[in-house]
């Protein structure tokens, strides 16, 4: 008797609950943005409640996504056929996602003039087409201090100068013979995602002259990602742990701050915490050129409208706004990200010529290499995170690489190539 | 036989039917589509359209082959054995074939092939796994449980603080077990150093393919064992008291009135115990997803983290899939021969 | 209860209560870690790691990480969700698989031992086994929507009601319920049937109210489940509106490495389980016993 | 109103066995029917038939002629007292009692009322917020009672409802119920496998053995003329003593029995003319001791009882078991000492081979 009404009423609300996602009307715009950083995250809040203020027609629903699960969730939301009308990419998942059907051009909507002022990086291309477009790019560097460098008498170098690998080695074990430090250095490796892995290490490879597939067609990774080069690589890779240059594992990110290492190599995003702790003492260096100059990697999030929008029009006004000098340059000062454009690096404080951050800017425009443009992107991600994960942990080198290539190759033949099929598949 | 008023089919019916419902339309059905999907190549994101395969992802996963290598004569004169991978790669019958292990007689060695050797190792990560936490938890479990059942005074107060683990959510768990595996500053190793005298070199516990295994062992007993310690309780206060004071009228000691009362007393507990400890062993995912995402070097992969791996990050639903029917069949066949073992053990 | 302790001497119980005692340290001091370093900035959590200071209250203790975390983490809307999905998961499973048993243990129909045999054969799949085609599946599912009046769309990823139904009907409840509603006497039903009960009076009235045991144990362990519920939500759920706690944990935990923070979270996200652990213990603890001695 | 109920060649098998064998009973309205036998008699079974709990493979069952055999426990208006009370133990006196009337959605002042009225003559009123597990044995007992007969039923069943209590309170409960059929007068069906229980409160006995009814009658009819060797030695205690016999020849007394063990040979009269081997079966009551040389039956006295009101020795003579015989609370019978046994043949029962009472019994 007394079970009943409280049956009743979760039913009730088991109803209630199963009409909580809104559908698209034409007053409403949906977005989704995958998790960032908190100015980030508060920029772009801002940067929507403008759009809103100005277009009073239109409203801007944004979701924010987990990045580590973002893949899955488009993928989960293109199936039920509810994709939002502008969502965020990263760079290299543009192939995929327009081989997946997931977004459309956008230079049918926009003029291709509109993107003529931004940087490669910051452009999502395939297929002669331009599918996304990024307000920033982001850049890896060295972060250490001015004093710790000064106490082994090590020279600072510039981005027309890096270091050799012989230099960077040889001062590694300096500070490691000084004590201060357990590990001299943070590599980032304590991040289980198989995407930044390819982000950070994947440039090291190729300044020692290798890459993760051979551009040519995209199509095999073989003597590429397991050629002598590479297999260098490995070896020194390995030795960085072995010699007990970085742990495989920090507890967090903050390393450096707290004095547990005495040299990070992590993204332009660290630069402001870093900044606010260490002032002039903080030095931001380009990472040491391997023996095939310096490589950084390029391309950051990029905005895309989904081919199931219903109101691309108005989603392509918001590209726009987005792509604003104004906004860009609003955007870059918040959260601290390299802008786009040259005009609006002008207009920061930051990134204009002489500016505290404009090593990264420099890094990004001289050296930035984009990763691989093919949808077999997440494979070969995967593939070399898996490949280069165990190598650390001491592997053999050779049989990890040959592995991670034929993985690479074994699903670019179960997909054909990856050639680009009929687009408008149903659901 | 009940009167026919009593044969309550319709209202069986009625009563099982959302219950039913539920178990097929969420377990039944999805298992039979990842059993149809064994056929397939069906990828997620994907624009292709999904194709039958037959059993070439049976034959992908389980694959394993031998051959037999003669030494060679070197280039700077010494034997050797050719690299296994020029061979494969020659030999399209070995296409896809991976070295998973060798063993060498003088002038040739033997080489066994498999076509997924992350998946055998993996399945042997997940047996070792078994056979490493499955006695530690549960002689944990027992040896907790006697100390709750000792007669202390606070035993209540045990008896909880024993159990919280269990109420605690294992992605909590991990991330708390996680740091304090930590090499440089973690509390383990911290805690082994001062007790050593600083003898102790540290160790770092998630990051050495020889450790990593044994920690997510360990944090694993100390989550679980609060279970199985309640049940081993039950056990324990099911046996009757009469037999004790016999035993010890006898002149048994406390070890002998262990081995000759409390264990047998204990048997068919612990059987089942056994049982529901090794199947969750065998499902071992999360603080491997956790802690060590698999790694390092793969010593921590396991069936199900290996099926995640490949199914849902990897987007190969289909292979993912044959992981988790083979897990299914392994795991059905172990259960149902433990039962016949500890059957017939009770039974005789 | 107590076995006799005469016999026990004085030394033996001391050696007793310090093994206990090491053990209770050793269950504790994970727990007591993480409380402690909840209330710690995170700079002192790493310096106090080399002494007995990571298991005190020393040095600057505030509710800062708390205030942090409340404040921007979401937590509260997580929290919410995780608490609706594991109310109404558990209510709708208790009715659901308790009738279930009750037709199983206490009515007389054919086929009842098949349906016994399959519901402990699907004892042993587990969620992650099944977890890809079930996704699939859930992506094609109808549901009711009401915005712009009534109308059906075509999903059940990201809702709520996604990490609800496939979660109610439970083999391991069925079974549960089975076991303990078999151990109670058949006389019960008989002389209700005698006094003109309906069988679902009979279920209401005699067997329901027999069992609050079995209802406080099997609430607690699909409860704790559907609470811990983490690999099916991070699959089914990309968006912030539905997501669980435990969800929101992990994505904490990835993207914000002030430990203090990511402590004063785990403690949240681990005190309402563990309040209603002790709240329904004795119960739990009685049941679970019962239970477990039959296998 | 109470009901007639009548079981017409009623057969019921678990499986292979057999449990009831064909049994055919006239229960008349307020008769007060006891259902006795050993235990697997398929008594209780037959109980729960009527009741409803049980299918019934072939025959009838009839309340008042109508056919109730497909119909369910609660559509024959009976009340049932079950062996271990099955009182619920989540509810109190009162709602214990008070169930089937809310079941039946009996309105709230009427339930109320009739409940009061039950715990009043059950002498529960003061027990009435009490739970089960508050109650002694007694009290328990008849709540049980109480609430099988607050819906006032046509037809009331007891199965074996006193044998969880102890000795006195068995006695008081069997008064009490004897009381409550004076005053209800229902048609009563009681289970038991305690003959004093039975002497004591039917109208009619049923004795059932195996399935099969072995005689229905009242009670003392059926201790003095027992249809069978069965009946008899279930009736009685100590036990009938039986002696094996041959039946030798026809004289003037008589049948001429010679008892085996001591070759004395007794005239039987009444008895048709016959030969071969009979069973004597004698009670207690009927015996006395005298010297050994001077008795039917001479022996070794085992055992003595000494109940204080009787006295009975237990006499190894021969027989398939010790005889007993009933000896003045004052006599002292030595055990182990060697005594006589004589007996009025008038008095004997004399059952043939095949265990019927000799001559069948015409009643």
């Amino acid at each position: 008797m007394r079970r009943s009404p409280i049956m009743f009423s979760a039913m009730v609300l088991l109803t209630a609950s199963c009409g909580e996602k809104p559908v698209d009307t034409r007053a409403n715009l949906h977005l989704w943005q995958h998790q960032t950083g908190p100015e980030e995250h508060e920029a772009n809040k801002q940067l929507i409640a403008r759009f809103n203020a100005g277009h009073p027609d239109l409203k801007i629903h944004a979701q924010t996504i987990p990045q580590g699960s973002y893949p899955q969730s488009v993928m989960a939301a293109a199936m039920a056929g509810r994709l939002p009308c502008v969502l965020t990419v990263d760079s290299p998942m543009v192939p995929a996602f327009v081989w997946a059907g997931h977004i459309r051009p956008l230079d049918d909507l926009i003029d291709r003039n509109a993107f003529a002022e931004i940087a490669p990086a910051g452009l999502g291309r395939y297929n002669g087409h331009i599918y996304a477009v990024g307000q920033f790019d982001a850049a890896l560097a060295i972060f250490t201090r001015r004093s710790t460098l000064a106490q082994v008498g090590a020279r600072i170098p510039t981005v027309q100068h890096p270091w050799t690998r012989e230099e960077f080695d040889g001062l590694l074990g300096k500070l490691k013979a000084t004590g201060r430090w357990q590990v001299p250095l943070d590599l980032g490796t304590r991040e289980p995602n198989p995407n930044w892995w390819t982000y950070a290490y994947s440039p090291l490879l190729q300044s020692f002259g290798g890459d993760l597939i051979d551009r040519g067609a995209n199509q095999t990774a073989q003597g590429v990602l397991n050629g002598p080069a590479a297999q260098q690589w490995a070896v020194w890779f390995r030795s960085l742990f072995v010699n007990g240059f970085a742990r495989r594992q920090e507890p967090d990110d903050q390393s450096l701050l707290h004095g547990r290492v005495a040299m990070a190599y992590t993204g332009n995003w660290r630069a402001p915490d870093l900044e606010k702790a260490f002032g002039k003492d903080l030095l931001i260096l380009p990472p040491p050129d391997l023996g095939h100059g310096v490589v950084i990697g390029g391309g950051s999030w990029q905005w895309a409208i989904s081919s199931t929008c219903k109101s691309p029009k108005e989603a392509a006004n918001f590209i726009q706004h987005v792509i604003r000098t104004d906004e860009i340059a609003d955007m870059a000062s918040a959260a601290g990200m390299i802008p786009s454009t040259e005009a609006a690096a002008e207009r920061t404080s930051r990134f204009r010529r002489g500016g505290d951050w404009r090593v990264f800017f420099d890094l990004s425009r001289a050296y930035a290499q984009q990763r691989p443009s093919t949808p077999a992107f997440t494979t070969i991600s995967n593939a070399w995170y898996r490949a280069a994960r165990d190598i650390m942990d001491g592997t053999n080198p050779r049989d990890s690489l040959d592995d991670a290539v034929d993985e690479i190759d074994q699903s670019i033949q179960d997909n054909g190539g990856f050639a680009t099929v009929a687009k408008g598949k149903s659901r | 036989m009940r009167p026919q008023w009593a044969n309550r089919g319709a209202l069986a019916f009625l009563f099982g039917t959302p219950a039913m419902l539920g178990l097929i339309g969420f377990l039944v059905v999805p298992f039979l589509m990842a059993i149809g999907l064994t056929l397939t190549n069906q990828k997620l994101l994907s624009p292709q359209d999904t194709r039958i395969v037959g059993l070439s992802n049976y034959e992908r996963l389980l694959g394993l082959t031998m051959i037999r290598q003669d030494s060679v004569l070197g280039v700077n004169g010494d034997t050797g054995f050719e690299r296994v991978r020029d061979v494969t790669r020659r030999t399209p019958r070995l296409h896809g074939y991976k070295p998973l292990g060798q063993a060498e007689f003088g002038s040739t060695r033997l080489v066994l092939l498999a076509r997924d050797p992350i998946f055998i190792q993996s399945l042997l990560n997940t047996i070792l796994f078994a056979v490493m936490v499955v006695p530690l938890q549960c002689s944990l479990a027992l040896a907790l449980a006697l100390l709750v059942n000792a007669g202390l005074p606070g035993q209540r107060l045990f008896r909880t603080v024993y159990f919280s683990p269990v109420v605690m959510s294992m992605v909590v768990v991990a991330v708390i077990w996680a740091f304090l595996f930590n090499r440089d500053l973690g509390l383990i190793n911290q805690f082994l150093s001062w007790a050593t005298f600083g003898k102790f070199q540290p160790v770092d516990w998630l990051g050495n393919p020889a450790t990593a295994m044994p920690a997510i062992v360990i944090m694993s007993a100390w989550q679980g064992a609060g279970l199985q310690m309640l049940i081993f309780l039950a056990g324990l206060q099911a046996i009757p008291k009469e037999l004790y004071d016999a035993a010890r009228i006898d002149g048994a000691t406390a070890f002998q009135r262990f081995l000759h009362v409390t264990l047998p007393g204990l048997s068919r507990t612990i059987a089942f115990v056994i049982i529901i400890t090794t199947i969750a062993a065998f499902g071992l995912f999360t603080q491997v997803d956790v802690m060590t995402q698999g790694g390092p070097a793969n010593a921590t992969s396991t069936v199900m983290f290996y099926a995640i791996e490949r199914g849902v990050r990897g987007q190969d639903i289909a292979y993912g899939s044959t992981i988790t029917v083979v897990y299914f069949v392994l795991i059905a066949t172990l259960a149902l021969l433990q039962q016949r073992f500890f059957a017939r053990r009770a039974g005789s | 209860m107590k076995p006799p302790l005469n016999s026990k001497t004085a030394a033996q119980r001391i050696a007793t209560y310090a093994i206990v005692l090491l053990f209770v340290v050793i269950f504790v001091s994970p727990f007591l870690f993480m409380l402690m370093a909840s209330f710690k900035p995170n700079q002192q959590i790493f310096s106090d790691l080399s002494s007995i200071r990571a298991f005190l209250p020393v040095g600057s203790i505030s509710l800062q990480n708390y205030r942090d975390v409340i404040g921007s983490s979401g937590i509260g809307r997580f929290a919410l969700n995780s608490a609706f999905i594991t109310i109404v998961t558990v209510c709708a499973g208790l009715f659901v698989n308790s009738l279930a048993a009750f037709a199983l243990a206490r009515l007389e129909w054919r086929g009842k031992g098949m349906v016994l045999g399959l519901i402990v054969v699907l004892l042993i799949i587990p969620l992650e086994a099944i977890a890809v085609p079930m996704m699939l599946m859930v992506a094609y599912l109808p549901t009711l929507g009401f915005e712009g009046g009534l109308s059906i769309q075509w999903s059940w990823l990201d809702t709520r009601l996604v990490q609800i139904v496939p979660f109610v009907a439970n083999a391991f409840s069925i079974f549960f319920f089975y076991q303990a509603f078999s151990d109670i006497p058949r006389d019960f039903d008989e002389a209700a049937y005698v006094d003109g009960a309906t069988p679902f009076q009979v279920y209401r009235h005699v067997i329901v109210p027999l069992s609050g045991t079995t209802f406080a144990t099997v609430a607690i362990i699909q409860g704790l489940a559907a609470w811990n519920q983490y690999l099916w939500p991070v699959i089914v759920v990309p968006s912030e509106g539905a997501r669980p706690l435990m969800v929101g944990l992990q994505q904490f935990f990835r993207f914000q490495t002030e430990w203090g923070e990511v402590m004063a979270y785990a403690t949240l996200a681990t005190l309402p389980v563990f309040l209603a652990f002790i709240f329904f213990q004795r119960w739990f603890v009685q049941s679970v016993m019962g239970s477990g001695v039959k296998g | 109103m109470p009901s007639q109920v009548e079981l017409c060649d009623v057969q019921k098998g678990f499986g292979e066995r057999q449990i009831i064998k064909g049994v055919n009973l006239l229960i008349q309205p307020s008769e007060f029917i006891v259902l006795v036998g050993p235990s697997g008699c398929g008594k209780s079974t037959l109980l729960r038939m009527i009741a409803g709990l049980e299918s019934v493979d072939t025959g009838e069952i009839r309340f008042d002629g109508a056919p109730v055999n497909d119909r369910r426990p609660a559509e024959r208006n009976v009340g049932m007292v079950f062996q271990s009370y099955a009182l619920y133990p989540h509810m109190t006196v009162e709602e214990n009692v008070a169930f089937a009337l809310k079941i039946a959605r009996v309105d709230a002042a009427e339930r109320r009322q009739r409940v009061d009225e039950v715990l009043d003559v059950l002498q529960l009123s003061a027990l009435r917020n009490s739970r089960p597990s508050q109650l002694s044995g007694g009290q328990r007992q008849r709540v049980a009672i109480g609430r099988s007969i607050v819906r006032k039923p046509a037809v009331f069943l007891f199965d074996e409802p006193l044998s969880n209590l102890d000795t006195a309170l068995r006695v008081q409960m069997r008064l009490e119920i004897s009381r409550l059929h004076h005053r209800l007068r229902n048609t009563v069906v009681y289970v038991t496998h305690d003959q004093v229980e039975a002497m004591t409160l039917a109208d009619r006995i049923v004795v059932l053995e195996a399935g099969t009814v072995q005689q229905i009658g009242p009670p003392l009819e059926l201790y003095e003329r027992p249809a069978n060797k069965f009946v008899a030695g279930f009736l009685g205690t100590p036990q009938m003593g039986f002696l094996a016999a041959e039946a030798v020849g026809h004289g003037a007394d008589g049948l001429s029995v010679r008892i085996c063990a001591s070759g004395v040979t007794l005239p039987f009269r009444g008895q048709g003319s016959r030969q071969g081997n009979v069973t004597i079966g004698i009670r207690p009551e009927d015996c006395t001791l005298c010297a050994p040389e001077q008795g039917h039956l001479a022996g070794e006295v085992l055992q003595v009882e000494r109940l204080g009101s009787d006295t009975f020795a237990f006499v190894e003579g021969g027989g398939e078991a010790p005889v007993a015989v009933r000896v003045g609370a004052d006599r002292d019978v030595p055990a182990g000492s060697r005594v006589g046994v004589t007996f009025d043949p008038a008095r004997c029962h004399l059952f043939d081979d095949s265990g019927v009472t000799l001559p069948p019994h015409t009643a």
